[in-house]
């Protein structure tokens, strides 16, 4: 059954990376690198138990705590960018 | 089936880094950047590197970005495309490409026991790591007692590059960095964005704590002073994105952090110099204390001490190196 | 197994040569950087690959595993990566110093300047 | 009873891998951002909660158990936070959520 949901994952993780490549903005990039995120936590918190060593979950978590860290770092690049050049910037790409 | 599973994560890693190469836009290519750090860290984890791959994720969830988006912020973030002499460059990739996976059919398979990695000295490291230091993770025992050296060596390689990015961006620019007054900078961080805020600053407490964690635990599972100072690096850089720079720099001054660059760097080889004091050898630290191995117990806490204040440090300075860069 | 052992290897070499790619037929110095960052990671990944042992756990010892995973080129590569971001965090530095010293990231107009 | 917390946790594993793969196909198939983030964001945190359920069940009373309920805890405090700062970022860019019915554009880069 842990490999169903592994299986299910990896699917996953490789529509989201052709949503990461298909753009077309860049914040569609992003939703794809956070999806991206989240699986890899569920990937990982699977494997652990499909590799028989439950206490590798401090890798799982180092990822739930600290993933959403690079969105943030968007939207204060992008709250920068908008302050210094008032006008709208308009989409990127 | 694993083997599978990590080919097919192989063939995503391959097409996440064709397509960073070929995005024109910097700034897409910072994020798929991110992708590519967390398809090789659970790569990792499947090849048995559990304290590589949570390494990987400190540095590669967060910190990478940030350091990117920081230099992208102040050089722009568009390409202006094209490449020189295209074609050739094309010729020398594939035909070297083609060489080294000849020449990988020499190589032992994956996982093969007689490989020659997997008979000399690792071997001896696994056996003897129960006798001579007696804590179950042989990554940290290797890294902190046997190879204490190698490990000395590295700590210096990233406190210089920590003071080259110091002397580099620090130079000539008006407003000293770090010596910002932080009365003069009304409003900057996300103190608007009051989810993101919220529950920021309702998880830097536990991020702490987990970086604390990570640091103590790692004699017994995966963690060490690297992966710790990485992750509460990104605390604290939560911490400025969140409240603005020059809160985090009141809380966390400049100076503080250079002191803590050396400071680190300083207790590692004050570890060993007291090794020699005490009668043993640089980084011996069997002669800390009454019985070798508990001597052992407390160098290996010490110098991962050390190693997690001078990440901590590096990381901090470099990031507060670009933001006051980009004000100033 | 057979060559499906080789596909780590396969892998590693073509992730080296896009990482060179980049480093060499890109003229942003950024994308050079990003470029250095992913044959960084393929060497990681090739020495990782040759740490794993069929049927070994990850070197943490525990009761009743015998077999493990050798744990040298783990240590070798942990410290790397904290390295390589540092010193990827120097190269950006020496770009931003480039930037405003030229007015440019691209090699060829800096080269075009220097000439001048 | 082992029997029926077995197949209680087999049942949410494959309800979270159904979840992970609605998801997946949401934020590849719908027509723009803000559709492609309710899709993403909403179907995570559902997932999460049903595999990490799932793998609880099989843990029994270990350490893992709660090592398992922190990561439950901090994915269901930072995934919509992530969601919540992407969308501003995508606002702030001007990124325009389309009102009325939506037509699905031919995708340029």
């Amino acid at each position: 059954m842990y490999y169903a949901v592994t299986i299910a994952t990896l699917v996953t993780m490789a529509l989201a990376l052709v949503r990461a490549l298909l753009g077309p903005t860049i914040y569609d990039r992003l939703l794809a690198a956070n999806m991206f995120g989240t699986k890899t936590v569920l990937l990982l918190s699977v494997v652990a138990f499909l590799y028989g060593r439950p206490d590798f979950l401090d890798l799982a978590l180092v990822y739930a705590l600290i993933n959403f860290i690079g969105v943030i770092a968007v939207l204060e690049f992008i709250r920068e960018r908008a302050d210094s050049s008032d006008a709208a910037q308009g989409m990127d790409e | 089936m694993i083997i599978l599973f990590g080919i097919f994560l192989l063939t995503l890693l391959v097409i996440t880094a064709l397509a960073i190469v070929r995005s024109e836009s910097l700034f897409a290519a910072v994020i798929l950047t991110g992708i590519f750090s967390l398809l090789m860290a659970a790569n990792f984890f499947l090849l048995d590197a559990a304290d590589v791959a949570l390494t990987e994720a400190a540095i590669g969830a967060g910190i990478s970005t940030v350091l990117f988006l920081g230099a992208l912020a102040l050089t722009g973030e568009h390409e202006r495309g094209g490449t020189r002499s295209r074609l050739l460059a094309l010729g020398v990739v594939t035909i070297t490409t083609l060489i080294v996976i000849y020449a990988t059919f020499d190589k032992p398979r994956l996982g093969d026991p007689d490989a020659p990695v997997q008979q000399h000295v690792g071997t001896w490291y696994l056996e003897n790591t129960p006798k001579l230091i007696d804590i179950p993770n042989a990554v940290t025992a290797v890294l902190g007692s046997f190879r204490g050296y190698d490990t000395l060596g590295e700590v210096f390689v990233v406190f210089t590059a920590g003071i080259g990015v110091l002397f580099l961006l620090g130079a000539r620019s008006a407003g000293r960095p770090g010596e910002i007054d932080p009365a003069n900078v009304p409003d900057e961080g996300l103190r608007h964005y009051l989810v993101p805020r919220v529950v920021g600053r309702m998880l830097i407490p536990f991020i702490f704590l987990f970086g604390l964690y990570v640091q103590f635990h790692g004699d017994y599972g995966p963690g060490g002073g690297f992966q710790a100072g990485a992750i509460i690096a990104a605390a604290v850089i939560l911490y400025a994105l969140l409240e603005g720079e020059a809160q985090a720099l009141r809380a966390l001054p400049m100076r503080v952090l250079k002191w803590l660059v050396a400071g680190g760097a300083l207790l590692y080889g004050a570890v060993g110099v007291a090794g020699m004091l005490l009668g043993g050898n640089f980084l011996d630290y069997s002669v800390l204390a009454s019985d070798p191995i508990t001597g052992q117990h407390i160098g290996i806490i010490l110098i991962e001490l050390g190693v997690g204040i001078t990440v901590t440090g590096v990381l901090l300075c470099v990031f507060h190196a670009f933001a006051a860069r980009g004000k100033a | 197994m057979g060559l499906l052992g080789l596909v780590y290897y396969w892998a590693f070499a073509i992730l080296l040569m896009i990482g060179f790619y980049a480093v060499i037929a890109k003229p942003n110095l950024i994308k050079k950087l990003i470029g250095l960052s992913i044959f960084q990671a393929a060497v990681f990944l090739l020495y990782i690959t040759m740490g794993k042992v069929d049927g070994g756990t990850a070197p943490i010892l525990q009761d009743g595993v015998s077999l493990y995973s050798t744990p040298l080129p783990q240590v070798l590569i942990l410290t790397a990566i904290v390295v390589g971001i540092s010193t990827t965090a120097l190269g950006l530095g020496i770009v931003v110093r480039i930037k405003e010293e030229y007015g440019s990231i691209e090699e060829d107009e800096i080269q075009e300047r220097d000439r001048q | 009873m082992a029997l029926a917390i077995d197949i209680l946790s087999w049942v949410l594993l494959s309800l979270g891998g159904i979840f992970v793969f609605i998801g997946g196909l949401g934020a590849l198939r719908m027509p723009n951002l803000y559709t492609r983030m309710h899709a993403a964001s909403l179907t995570d945190t559902m997932a999460a909660v049903l595999i990490i359920g799932g793998i609880m069940l099989q843990a029994g009373m270990t350490l893992a158990t709660i090592k398992l309920a922190a990561i439950l805890l901090f994915l269901l405090l930072t995934s919509p936070t992530a969601s919540n700062a992407l969308a501003s970022a995508a606002i702030l860019a001007g990124v325009q959520p389309e009102e009325g019915p939506i037509k699905r554009k031919v995708i340029s880069q």
